[in-house]
Order: structure tokens, then C-alpha cells, then sequence
């Protein structure tokens, strides 16, 4: 770890992957999230990569399954309607088992919506966004620090499983800025003896492929894949808790937001009220069990998303009707604050919100 | 301790810098920093605005809602944080373009003729300079050789402008310390 | 006698106006408007022909001109 | 009162725009109004608009519009114009709506022969998003994923559209025009005059091109962007018309 | 209703649609949905229509945006990757409030995947699919007469509600021949005060547009969003039971899935097992609460998708706990018999089958 | 043994093509596995493949591959050409793949001059899909999705590939040929084969497109089809090099 | 009563067709029919079926499993349905293009030298014809006058084929009916 | 002694290798292969040349020419 520098949250992303060995980037560009690509534009010539501003997201992502396809730590990044031009991409990278990372800066929605950040993107990334069962990692950090180390992570992730990584952010971690600490290397690629290199006197061809023309086959492929999102589910939840132990009403919230519901606890505390944060640092694998098992202490839940409601379908998952979950949302680009998340709180915890 | 500041004003008046800098120069004191913009729809001669927060704890909530100091560089800008500064802040006022001063009495209102001081150093482009040494001279956020410090690593590649920033931060701390 | 007619609240003082009037009559005001730009005028209106230039480049249609 | 020689067309609503100082596209809108107003179809236009710095025209001109998606203008304007086909429908894109992420619509809405007309403001960079290459960004030109320059041997020369689109059968009418002085704007004007007398006259696909400064994101005073236009956009992007219904390369 | 025709379900919904009053359609070919445009093809110049195959499904959708916005009755149709492409357009005909139907006879995914009925895009028509806070109203018919009835409300909703209405099909459904009767006519597609028509005289132009550049402004329209997608859940749940009253264990299926489970509860009823059908006809929204009764009177439920498992979570999400909720699946464009469905159920009952 | 004077190239594997009888997809396989072998480049080939009927080529051609999605084969070739540029990396599309839905990618990987090489099959139909209409369906011709025939005022003229892609300065080769008789397949390897010389001299972007047939959706017996294609594609689509890297159009 | 049938063949060999007319004349019967085509890879020249459901009450699950009659009209068609066939169910195998029989004991074999008919009625095409005949008159699913109502309904705009398909369709009954 | 030589089960009898021989000696045979196809077959190997072009145009590589 050298020492700490003042970064934007984007272009810490595009350092990570530098660091991560990431030498190819193809994306086009669209706000909150431009200061990553124009990053790339001017790093990766340093570093001997290549960066390549594509003529649409549609192109990027598939130019991304033709770079990782060949072997190579490749990224793109956009955000939200650009996410949505990727899915048929992404379904097809999902399918062809092919490594790669995806960083999504969202913005309010749907539709042109605003430029301001939101978290409504959460269904697209975690369950929904392309068509056929297949499931995207999905890391949502909440600081520039853990940008960077999630990005890093991505690559990892993306290698070990051979599975597209997304890091789902919001326009405001893309540019705030706060010091960052930048590992000295990632851990180094694997070997890719499946790429397509050209042959290279290998006798079998590579193919790269998601195309499995009689249905038992792509059935036993799909059951291939399950298996792989299994053991994921397994080793890979990542989550973190603030003052949980004792709380009463666990506030359950990711990414930027997690840093005002933070805030609001810190205030609940200060005036003596249970309260903690439940933050999930995956999003895909979900951390159900380990926000369940707090349903044996705490008396309630409340998500709290910049969103009409998302996650909160997962909160409600992890805890199983055991106790009442309650949703807060801003949307459109709004975020909340502290004190407003602390004035839900007490309302809740006098007993007067509706579930 | 925890300094959650607002600067506020046209953009180009250099709000974005002043809080960079300042940002900086928390993180070289290994404060616990953070800056954020508030990056409004895509038009151009609009407002602009940032969060900044110095603090000895860990940084939640990036945007500041209840801003210890306000720094307001144009009329828009006093009008529209004035009222959320806590009791007990600082109002930091651009007196160069702002004729009025606050309306609040429960506030440390420093009126900053930061574009008359700037012509007067031969530069116009400092005013936002003058500022930041006000605001860390009322504030204490951070040490004034820290900014300098941060200055000088963020403008490696044109030492030459060091000079005159350093007179200008020193003028606008003046404003406090000579008081 | 023509005469163009500015919307100084409107104008952004981009100059483009100023160059293209045969008689060098638009130039740049030594005040800002509310917006915080100097804005176009004309230095004498009687110099006029009415040839509309300066109202055909205005990006921000801030010339009228009066017959 | 005076009488007035020149005021805002009715076709514009009387708003301030919110484009940077000395920016064309303020030009173009108004000379787009002046043409629905002189062929006094105001009252059966529909206008598409584009996600650029454009996006909000909407609220400019005062005549009913879609906001289409990035680049799909010229699918939007076929979908209404399907529906209606006795409005005068047009899209406004610029060169990264149109020429990057909406190539296969332009292209497709030409050949089709679609009777649409589109007025494509080339300015050589992406304005809204902050000064990114556009296909048509010139080589060496320096911008925010160009750092460096465009560098052609990784990223091709610009596209000329004009030149693309008038292979295409469908394409009855193409333009190239700029509004960079008074002569070039009354020739851009009739231009897309004619472009609009084209689909009224529902011979097929007509698009005028018009030469476009970005005096913020080419980091120039208004006065000098024009400068630079005229030194370096004009010789590699020809000013002219391209293609006429009668066939005849004016 | 006229004499019964045999048809093919594709076939069939174009015909609904056109009974319905669209008289355009834009689409691009894919299988399993090919015979809808070719229909269209033939049928639309038949009624003054206007049949257009667009260059390609992100074309399709967006023509769909212009049409929609300028007052037409307006439909498309693909299959899963087709659908994937289209997701910003959805998105944003959903943001700009358009009523359209969006047909999907979805394959097995995901990718290219194969050619196959599936029914792994659950997740992306009623949750995911595009950016942004936003709901499509999803039905789910499960013969071709309902792929009549369903398209014909479709329209109907669409208008009702300013609001895109998909059709999730399979290819199953889309290649079956049944008898089924077309209404006379549907009801009349209301004024549209909004559409951009050319002024005709009217003062204020109108204009279509998701765009809300301040952040306050898409929160406002999202919360207006929101209110209508309650008012939707609260009029529009659709379902069906069969032999539930007394069920212990209800299966809920959809679609072609539905019927299979059908004549597996009849082999399961023959033997005397109590095993009832929950059928949604609408996904989105989707009969929670309708679902959720049975938990009072049923000892499980088990969901049967042609999907890894995305339709079990509205089973979970509906049951909140109280009962155990099994799962059955094929995947790849599999289709499971009746008879494998029976032997699942008895296997439960026996209490053999883990949850 | 016998010696053989013509055999199956190293470049094709030894199963059988799903295509229908008669379809010139083998021909055109055939002929581009002679010309990777007689460039000696087999070793660092990689082939990408479209959704098409072609889409199981992955299978039959004996080198690496890569499927991908309808119509992003050169944006795909473009993300592996960049990872290894010392790879001969080609697409391989149909007209509905390449001229349709993939027409922006097409384009822009000329307009960049991508390192690529694109052989490109116009059948004038979407043949797996079972027959509807291309971008390059022949006016008044009766598909699928055009049953009365293509009609030109409503969906335009067919797209002229090579003549749109030509106005592109990244694009250094392009020729049209067929395969409808031996002198012409001759012609067709000749062309495949400089296609990819240019390739491999870094020049930047080479097309070939290869007139074919489709008996199956054009309702004919194979040898009717070539027929068909004689009189009513070879007068619309003419033969010919369009571009090379010299200039010299023969 | 429910009849389950599965019929299997060439692309070609009109398998389809046969499936429809029949379920066009449960339709005609008023019975609950269904007919679904096993539409495999979009590859040209493998084997085509399709199941076909006719029956007393509505109809579940449209694809059949377990035949209660199987049309075999070539030889990869018997092998690959054959063991699917229900116990005491009719197995009708074209013994023009297959030159094995059943091994299955506990089926009602019928042998069908479809072509052979075909070709002596003067009309190669209508050795499926032929076949639906057999399969009507075994099954008695449908009678033939609905399926030569649905023939007249299905080519309404050729109605001079009829005579000839009528016949082929007899021919085929005879060798149940006849026997 | 040039001579073709045809892979029978490959082949599809699509007729295009009849009508390129400048001989005439590829014909269809009048038996089916196991895919139900009528192959392509030669009527009088002592005939050929050489050509090739039988093998040429054949779309599913059936053909081999033999020295
Ligand atoms: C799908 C999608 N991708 C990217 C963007 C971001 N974006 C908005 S405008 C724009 C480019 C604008 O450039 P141009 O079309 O040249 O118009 P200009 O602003 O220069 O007039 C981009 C990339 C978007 N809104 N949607
Ligand atoms: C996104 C998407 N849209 C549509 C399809 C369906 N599809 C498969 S191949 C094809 C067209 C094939 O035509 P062409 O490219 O001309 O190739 P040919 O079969 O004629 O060789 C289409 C539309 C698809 N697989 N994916
Ligand atoms: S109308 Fe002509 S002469 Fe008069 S001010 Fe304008 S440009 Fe000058
Ligand atoms: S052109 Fe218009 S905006 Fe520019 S200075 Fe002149 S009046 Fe002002
Ligand atoms: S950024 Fe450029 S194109 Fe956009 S308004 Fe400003 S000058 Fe005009
Ligand atoms: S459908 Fe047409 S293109 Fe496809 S294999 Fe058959 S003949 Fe060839
Ligand atoms: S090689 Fe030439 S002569 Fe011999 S069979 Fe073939 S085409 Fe005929
Ligand atoms: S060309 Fe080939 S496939 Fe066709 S008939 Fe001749 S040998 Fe057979
Ligand atoms: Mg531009
Ligand atoms: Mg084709």
C-alpha cells in the first residue's frame, strides 16, 4: 500500500484497475460516470493498454466478450440507461462463462430520468437486467477506498469464476473524493487455457460460445452454471455491521446510502435508541442468512434505498415474515439525509409507521 | 471535532478548488476528509456548489445538510444555504460581489472582499485564495502550511504560482487573525 | 430609421453580433446583467441600416429589429 | 409601436436558452423555426429531439416534440411519422446521438426512404456529456477520451455523413451547410427549407448537416471557435449539397 | 364472439391485436415469435395498417416510443435476447407514460441459448429488465384462447394506464394450435389529450419526454409513478385456482408450465393426494395477497417455472414464511411432464423432498 | 494411396454442414479454410461467428472461434483483434446480421480501420430465421415479411453494402463477388485472399461481400436459385473492387 | 376419452399437416383438442413431429409423453417413440419407408405402405393422407367426415384436391375397417 | 488417371457439381443415401480430367479428385 491520495470515486475505479492488471477498456460516455472512461483515455496509454471509445455500449459489451473471450482483464463502465443497451450482452457473457468487469454509476430513472445518483438500478443488477438464469456478482462499496478495493476484487472474482462482476455505484461515490490507498498488485490472472489465442499449436479450437442448440444440452449447461452460482453464494457474501449487536430496528442500506444511514444511527444511538446498519457489500450473492439471523434479536427492519423499493424484496427474503420490514425511499436523484432517516427512526421506534 | 462545510458559488469563481484544497490539506493532517460536488443538471453558468468534511471521526454522510460553515461566493448561493448553517457557525461572505450581509444573528458573519484584495495582489484569479485563508483561520479545520503543502502537491507542475496563492490565503486569514 | 433593440437579459455576450454589423456599431457593454455576462448594445443607433446581420447571428435571439 | 423586421419566430417560445455563450445551436433552432413558421406548418409539426446538449429544445420550440432515447431519434420520428403521416415530422441530433450510437437508425431511416427530415448539428465533440471524441472529431483534435489527439491509426478517420447517407437510394436530399457567418446561415437556412419541402412533398429521407461550434468543450472564446471551424472543420467536411431530388449536385 | 378457428398461438395474438384496434406494429424476427410478424406482415396492409420490420429490436422499441407518443395503439414482439436489446426503450416508454404491448415468447437463455420454450425471463419482465423504478404489467396466459383474451386487455391496460403491457409467452405457447374465438371488437382506445399530434389548433404543445433534469421534478413523477403502479396492484391482479380449497400443497405455475402442472394435480388428486393449482395470469402485479390466504389452509407450496427458480420468490415473498415453499425447475427449453411433476409432489408428501 | 489434387482444406473440420442442399454457405466456408491455409495462418486465426445460419460455423471451421451475438461480430472481432493484434481475426455475417441489426458496428469498425477482416454473405434474406426480408431484399421481392412483395415506397431499396462502406476512409479493401460458377469462385478466393493480406499488412479494414443463395427461403432447387441470383442480384449488386489499399478501383 | 397421439417423420412427409386436420376435426367435433409441433434447432432436413391431443375434457399439458397412439412415417421415428407408446395403444408405422416391424408385443400394430397406396392413387403426395386414414379409423378419435370437413375448410381455395385426398384417406381406413 | 472420388453419405444431391463438369460425367445416381438424399455420383471416371471443378462447387465437400 503506497501512500493515501485525493481521488474521485471514478477515477479511483480506473487506478484499481490499473493496479488490478486491467489493460483493456471499452465504454462510451454518459454522466455520472465519465470522469472513468476519460481516465482510461488517458492511463491506458501510459500503461500500454488499450482503451477504446466504442461507437455505442452496445458495441462496448460486446467488445468486452471478444477481449475476454481472448484472454484479457477487461472492463467497461456506464450508467443506467447505457447499463440497459448492455443486458443482451451481458446475458451472452454470463453464458459463455467469460470474466470481465462492469461498473454501473447509476443515475435516477427510469427513462432519461436525471443525472443525479440512485440506487433504482438494484433489480437490473441483482436479479432481473438480462434475459435466461444466470447472475452477475454484484459489489455495491460505499467509499472511494472501497471502490478501489472492490474494483480490485472484481477482477479477482471475475477470473476465479469465470463471471461477469458488476460494481453498482451511484453518481455521488463517482465523484466525491476522499484519500485512497492503492494496493501494489492484484492477485495475478489465471491461466486462460480456454481463450481464444489462436491456436498457437494447441490441436482442439477454443471456442467461445453461448449457443447450445438442443435443450438438454443448454439445460445441462444451465445447470453447470447453477452449481457455479451456488458454490459463489457460499464463499463470496460480504457484508459489514454497525452497532447491530444489541439493535432493536436494523436499518438495512448500501452504498452512499449507507454512509447517511450511518449518520442517522450514530444520532438514534446518541439519544438512546437500539439502533444498527446492516450493510451489504454484495449485493448478488445477497447476504440472506446473516441478515436473518439478526431477526433473532432485532424487533424490525427497515430498508433504505435510493429507490421506490428494491432491496428491500431481499430484506424481506433474508428475514421471513419473522418480524415487520419497513421500507424508506428517496428517488429520482434525492438523497437522504441523516436527520431524516434519524426522524423515520424515532417514528418507527414510537411505534407509529405503517409497514 | 467535525467540520462539515458548504462553498457555494458562480461556477469558475473556483469554489470546486477551495474545497479540494481544503480536502487536501485534512487528509495530510491524516484527518478523517471527504469532498463532494453538487453536480446539477448538465447546463452551463449555473450555480456550483461542494461538501466538505474534516473530521477526527470516520466520514458518514458525505453531503452536508447542516453545514457548520457556509462559504457563499455569490448572492444565490447566500440566499440558499444561509438558512441551513448551524447555530454558532461561520458565514463566510464574499463582500466583493454580495452587498448584503446576514440576516442571522446566531451566526460568526466574516465579510471577505476577496475580489477587491485579489486585484489588489495583481491577480484576479486568487479571490477564491483570499477565502480558504479565511475560512481556516475562522475554522482551524486545518493548518495553513498543510493547505500550502496540499497546494504545492497539487500544482507540482507550476510551482511558480505558489507565491501568490500563499499571499492571497495569508490576506484572507489576516481578515480573522488581524481582528 | 431601423434599429435593433437588445434583450440585455438575454444576451451572454458571446460577441459574435459585434462582428458581423458593417457599420461597427454592436459592441460590448462595460456592465453585466443579472446573469453576470456584458451584455451587447449599440453604440449609435442612427449609424443603422437595418441590414439585420446582428440579429441573424445572435445565438440567443436577443436582437429585434425595429423599423 | 415600431414595426418589427425581425423578431423570434412563433415557432420559438419565448424562453432562454440554456446553451453556453456564442454555441450554434442556438442559431440553428431559430433558423429551424423560421421554416416551420414560412411554411406555415407549425400547426402539424412534430420534432424529435436528441439526448445532446439539444435535449431540452423541447421546451424551445413551440410546437409538440418527443424526447427520444440516445441516438433512436430517427426510430421515433418513423414511429410517428407512420402514425401521422401528414405531420411534418424532423429529428435534431447531434453527431454523437446520430453519427456514433444512432448509426444504424440513421442509416436505416435513409435507406427506408423514410419522409422525415433531420437536421444533424455537427459540432466534432459530444458537448453535453463534456467534451468527449465524436466519429466526426478531426485528427489530432485533443478531447477528453482524446487526449492525446485522435489518433487515427487506433480510431479512424472522422466519419463523413453527408457522403455515407448518399449512397442510400432513399436519401432524396442531403446538405452540408454552416452558420458560421451571414451568407452560410441564409445558405443553411434554405437548405433546410428545402429539406422540409422534400417531405412535404413526400419524396423520401432528406438531411441537412450543419457545421457546429463547441466553444466550451473546444475550450475557445465563441469568436475563436468560429475561427477554428473555419480553419480546420470546413476543408475536410466540404460544404455543399449533396444530393437533390432532380438528382442534380448543386 | 364468432365461430371457433384453429389457430396458432403467434397467429393468434396477431389477430387479438388487430380485433383490439392496433393497426402498427413494429418488430424484428427471432424465434421462437417469427409467425407473429410474419402475421402482421400479412394481416396489417389487409386493415390499413402499418406493418414495419425495423432494422432491429432497439429500432423496434424506440418506433414503438414515436408511435405510442403520437397516439396509436401501438405493439411489438420478440423473444428473450430480442427483449434484453429492448430494455432501455421499455424503460423509457415507461418513464414517458406510453401505453404499448410488448410480446416476448421467450426461449431458454441465457445468450444465445436455444430456441426453446423457457420462462427464465420472470425476473426481467416483472422486476429488473430496464434501469430505473418501473413496472410493466405482465401477463401470462397459458393457452392460446387466454393469448387472445390477454392481448386484447392488454391494449385495454396499456391505455388505461398510460403504461407498457407485456405478454410473457414461450415458445410453447407461441407453436401451439388450439380452437379460439376473437372477440367482436375491444373497448375503444380513450381520447389521448397528450399525444403529439401536430397542434391542430391546440394552444400548448405537448411533448413526450422521461427527462426531469431537477432532481425534486423525477422524484415528484417517480412518487406519481408509484401511485399509479399502486392503484394498478390494488385493480389488476389476475389469477387462477383449480382444486385449492382443500389443497395441502399448492403448486403455482404459469403459462404452458400451468397446464402441465394442471393434469399433474389431476394424477395426484386420482390418488388421492390433496394438491391444488395457483395459476397467476398477471406477474406484475402479482396476486400476493391472493397466494398468501392458501398459506392459512395449505401445509407447502411448491413453484414449477421453466427457470433456475424467479417466480419461487414472489411464492416466498407471498407466503412471508409461514409455510415452506419448494421448487421444481427445467431449464434450457426443457419442458417437464406431467407425470415428473407428480412424482415431485409425491415425494413431498411423503415428505422426501428437501426445501 | 492415390495422391490428391484437391481435398478438404486443414482449415475445415471433417463433419457435415447442417445447410440445406445446395446452399452456397459451404462454398464460401470452403473457400475461406483454402485461403487461411495457404496463408499459413491457421495457427493464429480467430474466427467470429454470427447468429445466422452460419451460426454453427464455430463447429466447422478448425481454428478458434467465437460466436457472437446478432450482429456485433465486428465489435466482437474488434475486442479480440485488440488483445492480440498479432491475430488474424475475421468476422464472418449475414446480411441481416452484418447490414440490419449490426450496422452500426459495421460501419464504425470500417470507419476505425479495425485491423479485421469481414466476409460477408448476402443472400438477400434472413435464412435461418425462415425467409423474412433483409436490408438487401430485391424490390417487389416476396418474403416472409414483405408477402406482397418488397415495396420500395415503403421500406426503400435495398442497401448497397460496399458502395456505403467505400465512402469510409478506415476501410482500405472491398469487393463484391459470387460464387455462382467456378471462374467466379475463383474470383471470390482471390479476393477473400487479399482481403486478408490486407489484414495482415496492418492496413486496416477489408470486406468481402459474396453474393449468395438460399434455396430453401427462396422457394427454388439449388440450381434455379443460382439462376435467380444471375439475373435479379448480379445487374442490382455488381460485381467488382470497390477500394484497395493502392486506390486503384479494378 | 382422451387421445394422446404423437406423429413423427421427414420434414417433408406432411406429418404436420396430418396433426392439424385432425385437430381442425375434433374442433369441428366440439371436443377439447390441442396440437403442438416438436419445432426443434432451425436446422434443415431432421426428423418433424408433432403431438396431438383430442379429448372429452380440456386439455392440460399439450405436449404428449405418453402416446396413446404413435404415427411412425420413417424409421428414426419408431426407434425414437416406439418405447413411449402406452400399453395397448395403436402403433401405426409407414411399411413403405420402414422395413422393421414392432417389438413390442403388448400394441396394436398397424402396417401402412402409405407411399405404396400413394403411388397407386397416382399421387405420391398423398401418402399421408393415406396414414390419417389408418390412424381415424383405429383411434376413432374423429370421424372421417370431420376430417374432410376440415380438409375442405383448411384448403378452401382449392377445393379441387379434395377428390383425391378423400380417396387416400379411405384407402388408409379400408386397412383398419377392411381387416 | 485423374478421378473423383464422392464422400456418398455427405452428399445433399443438390445438382451443383452436374452442371460445372465439362465432361457431363457427374450425375445423380438413382439410389437414397441414409440422410434420404440422391447423391452425386460419376457416370465415367475414364473420362475425367482433372478439372476440379466438380470438387470446386460442391457447397458440403463431398468431392475429392484423386491423381
Ligand atoms: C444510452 C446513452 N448513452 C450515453 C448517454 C450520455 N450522453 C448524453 S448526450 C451524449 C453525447 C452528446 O453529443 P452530441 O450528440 O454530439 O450532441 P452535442 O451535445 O454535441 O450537441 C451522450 C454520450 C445517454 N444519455 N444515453
Ligand atoms: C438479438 C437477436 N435478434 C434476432 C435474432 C434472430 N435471428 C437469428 S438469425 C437472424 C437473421 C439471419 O439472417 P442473415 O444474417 O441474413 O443470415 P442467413 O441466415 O441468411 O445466413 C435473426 C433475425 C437473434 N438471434 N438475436
Ligand atoms: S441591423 Fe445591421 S447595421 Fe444595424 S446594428 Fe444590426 S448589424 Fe449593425
Ligand atoms: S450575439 Fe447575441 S448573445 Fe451574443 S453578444 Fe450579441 S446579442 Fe449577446
Ligand atoms: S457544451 Fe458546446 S454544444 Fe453544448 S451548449 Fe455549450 S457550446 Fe453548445
Ligand atoms: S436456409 Fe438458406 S441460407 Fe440457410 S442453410 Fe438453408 S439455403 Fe442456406
Ligand atoms: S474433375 Fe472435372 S472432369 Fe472430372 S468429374 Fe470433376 S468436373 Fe468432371
Ligand atoms: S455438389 Fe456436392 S452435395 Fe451437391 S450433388 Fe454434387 S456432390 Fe452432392
Ligand atoms: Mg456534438
Ligand atoms: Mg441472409
Amino acid at each position: 500500500m503506497a501512500e493515501k491520495i485525493l481521488m474521485k470515486g471514478n477515477e479511483a475505479i480506473g487506478e484499481a484497475a490499473v493496479v488490478a492488471g486491467c489493460r483493456h477498456y471499452f465504454g462510451y460516455p454518459i454522466t455520472p460516470q465519465s470522469e472513468l472512461i476519460e481516465y482510461m483515455a488517458k492511463r491506458m496509454p501510459q500503461v500500454n493498454g488499450v482503451f477504446l471509445q466504442a461507437e455505442s455500449e452496445v458495441a462496448a459489451i460486446n467488445m468486452v466478450y471478444g477481449a475476454a473471450g481472448a484472454g484479457a482483464r477487461v472492463m467497461t463502465s456506464s450508467s443506467s440507461p447505457g447499463i440497459s443497451l448492455k443486458q443482451e450482452g451481458i446475458s451472452y457473457i454470463a453464458g459463455a462463462e467469460l470474466p470481465c468487469v462492469i461498473v454501473n454509476m447509476a443515475r435516477g430513472g427510469p427513462g432519461l430520468g436525471s443525472i443525479q445518483p440512485g440506487q433504482c438500478d438494484y433489480f437490473q443488477a441483482t436479479k432481473g437486467g438480462g434475459h435466461g438464469d444466470y447472475n452477475n456478482i454484484v459489489l455495491v462499496p460505499n467509499s472511494v477506498q472501497e471502490l478501489v478495493d472492490c474494483t480490485v476484487l472484481a477482477f479477482e472474482l471475475a477470473d476465479k469464476y469465470r463471471n461477469p462482476v458488476m460494481i453498482l455505484g451511484d453518481g455521488a461515490l463517482g465523484q466525491m473524493m476522499e484519500p485512497v490507498a492503492f494496493p501494489d498488485k492484484a492477485a495475478e490472472a489465471p491461466a486462460k487455457p480456454w481463450a481464444t489465442t489462436g491456436l498457437k499449436g494447441r490441436k482442439e479450437p477454443n471456442v467461445i460460445n453461448s449457443l447450445h442448440i438442443q435443450a438438454p444440452d443448454l439445460e445441462k449447461h444451465n445447470y453447470h452454471l447453477q452449481m457455479k452460482y451456488k458454490t459463489i453464494k457460499q464463499n463470496e457474501r460480504r457484508w459489514e455491521e454497525y452497532r447491530t449487536e444489541d439493535a432493536e430496528l436494523v436499518l438495512v442500506a448500501y452504498g452512499i446510502t449507507a454512509r447517511v444511514v450511518q449518520s442517522a444511527v450514530d444520532m438514534a444511538r446518541a439519544v438512546g435508541l437500539k439502533v444498527g446498519l446492516f450493510r451489504p457489500i454484495t449485493a448478488w450473492p445477497f447476504p440472506y442468512e446473516e441478515l436473518g439471523r439478526l431477526a433473532k434479536t432485532a424487533k424490525g427492519f427497515m430498508a433504505v434505498e435510493l429507490s421506490a423499493g428494491q432491496m428491500v424484496e431481499d430484506v424481506r427474503l433474508s428475514v421471513v415474515g419473522s418480524k415487520p420490514v419497513y421500507f424508506y425511499g428517496r428517488t429520482g436523484g434525492m438523497i437522504c439525509t441523516p436527520k431524516e432517516v434519524f426522524g423515520i427512526v424515532k417514528k418507527i421506534m414510537l411505534g407509529e409507521e405503517e409497514k | 471535532m467535525t467540520h462539515e462545510i458548504v462553498m457555494a458559488g458562480f461556477g469558475g469563481q473556483g469554489v470546486m478548488l477551495m474545497g479540494q484544497l481544503m480536502t487536501y490539506a485534512g487528509m495530510l493532517e491524516n484527518k478523517h476528509v471527504s469532498w463532494i460536488p453538487s453536480y446539477g443538471p448538465e447546463m452551463r453558468g449555473g450555480t456550483a456548489n461542494c461538501s466538505v468534511i474534516i473530521s477526527d471521526e470516520p466520514v458518514g454522510a458525505p453531503i452536508v445538510s447542516e453545514p457548520t460553515t457556509v462559504v457563499a461566493m455569490n448572492l444565490p448561493s447566500l440566499d440558499k444555504f444561509e438558512a441551513a448553517l448551524q447555530a454558532g457557525g461561520n458565514l463566510i461572505i464574499n463582500s466583493s460581489l454580495i452587498e448584503r450581509s446576514s440576516k442571522r444573528s446566531d451566526v460568526n458573519v466574516l465579510l471577505v472582499p476577496s475580489n477587491d484584495i485579489a486585484n489588489e495582489l495583481g491577480n484576479a484569479k486568487v479571490a477564491n485564495m483570499v477565502v480558504l485563508g479565511t475560512i481556516i483561520a475562522a475554522t482551524k479545520a486545518v493548518s495553513q502550511e498543510s493547505v500550502l503543502k496540499a497546494f504545492a502537491k497539487m500544482f507540482a507542475k507550476k510551482p511558480e504560482l505558489l507565491a501568490i496563492n500563499e499571499q492571497a490565503i495569508k490576506r484572507g486569514a489576516a481578515l480573522v487573525n488581524g481582528k | 430609421m431601423p434599429k435593433p433593440v437588445f434583450n440585455e437579459e438575454r444576451c451572454k455576450g458571446c460577441e459574435l453580433c459585434t462582428v458581423v454589423c458593417p457599420k461597427k456599431i454592436v459592441v460590448i457593454a462595460n456592465r453585466f446583467n443579472s446573469k453576470g455576462y456584458r451584455p451587447a448594445t449599440c453604440s449609435d443607433e442612427s449609424q443603422c441600416i437595418g441590414c439585420m446581420l446582428c440579429a441573424r447571428t445572435c445565438p440567443d435571439v436577443v436582437i429585434e429589429i425595429h423599423k | 409601436m415600431a414595426e418589427i423586421a425581425f423578431a423570434r419566430p412563433e415557432s420559438l417560445r419565448d424562453v432562454p436558452f440554456h446553451y453556453c455563450p456564442g454555441c450554434h445551436h442556438g442559431i440553428i433552432h431559430r433558423l429551424v423555426a423560421e421554416v416551420i413558421d414560412e411554411l406555415k406548418v407549425r400547426d402539424r409539426t412534430v420534432g424529435v429531439m436528441p439526448v445532446g446538449c439539444s435535449v431540452l429544445a423541447y421546451d424551445y420550440f413551440n410546437f409538440d416534440t418527443q424526447e427520444a432515447a440516445h441516438g433512436r431519434a430517427p426510430a421515433v420520428a418513423t414511429g410517428v411519422k407512420r402514425v401521422h403521416p401528414d405531420n411534418v415530422v424532423f429529428s435534431y441530433q447531434g453527431d454523437g446521438d446520430l453519427a456514433s450510437i444512432g448509426c444504424a437508425e440513421i442509416v436505416h431511416a435513409a435507406a427506408r426512404g423514410e419522409k422525415i427530415t433531420t437536421v444533424f448539428v455537427n459540432n466534432a465533440i459530444y458537448g453535453m456529456t463534456g467534451g468527449q471524441m465524436a466519429p466526426t472529431s478531426l485528427p489530432d483534435q485533443v478531447t477528453t477520451t482524446s487526449p492525446y489527439g485522435r489518433k487515427v491509426e487506433s480510431v479512424g478517420m472522422p466519419i463523413k455523413v453527408c457522403e455515407m447517407l448518399s449512397t442510400l437510394d432513399g436519401a432524396k436530399y442531403i446538405a452540408r451547410v454552416a452558420v458560421n457567418n451571414p451568407a452560410n446561415m441564409a445558405k443553411a437556412k434554405a437548405a433546410i427549407k428545402k429539406a422540409f419541402e422534400v417531405q412535404l412533398s413526400g419524396l423520401g429521407f432528406a438531411i441537412v448537416e450543419v457545421l457546429s461550434t463547441c466553444p466550451t468543450n473546444w475550450g475557445m472564446s465563441p469568436l475563436e471557435a468560429v475561427g477554428w471551424m473555419e480553419k480546420n472543420m470546413m476543408p475536410y467536411y466540404p460544404l455543399g449539397v449533396f444530393k437533390t431530388p432532380e438528382g442534380v449536385a448543386k
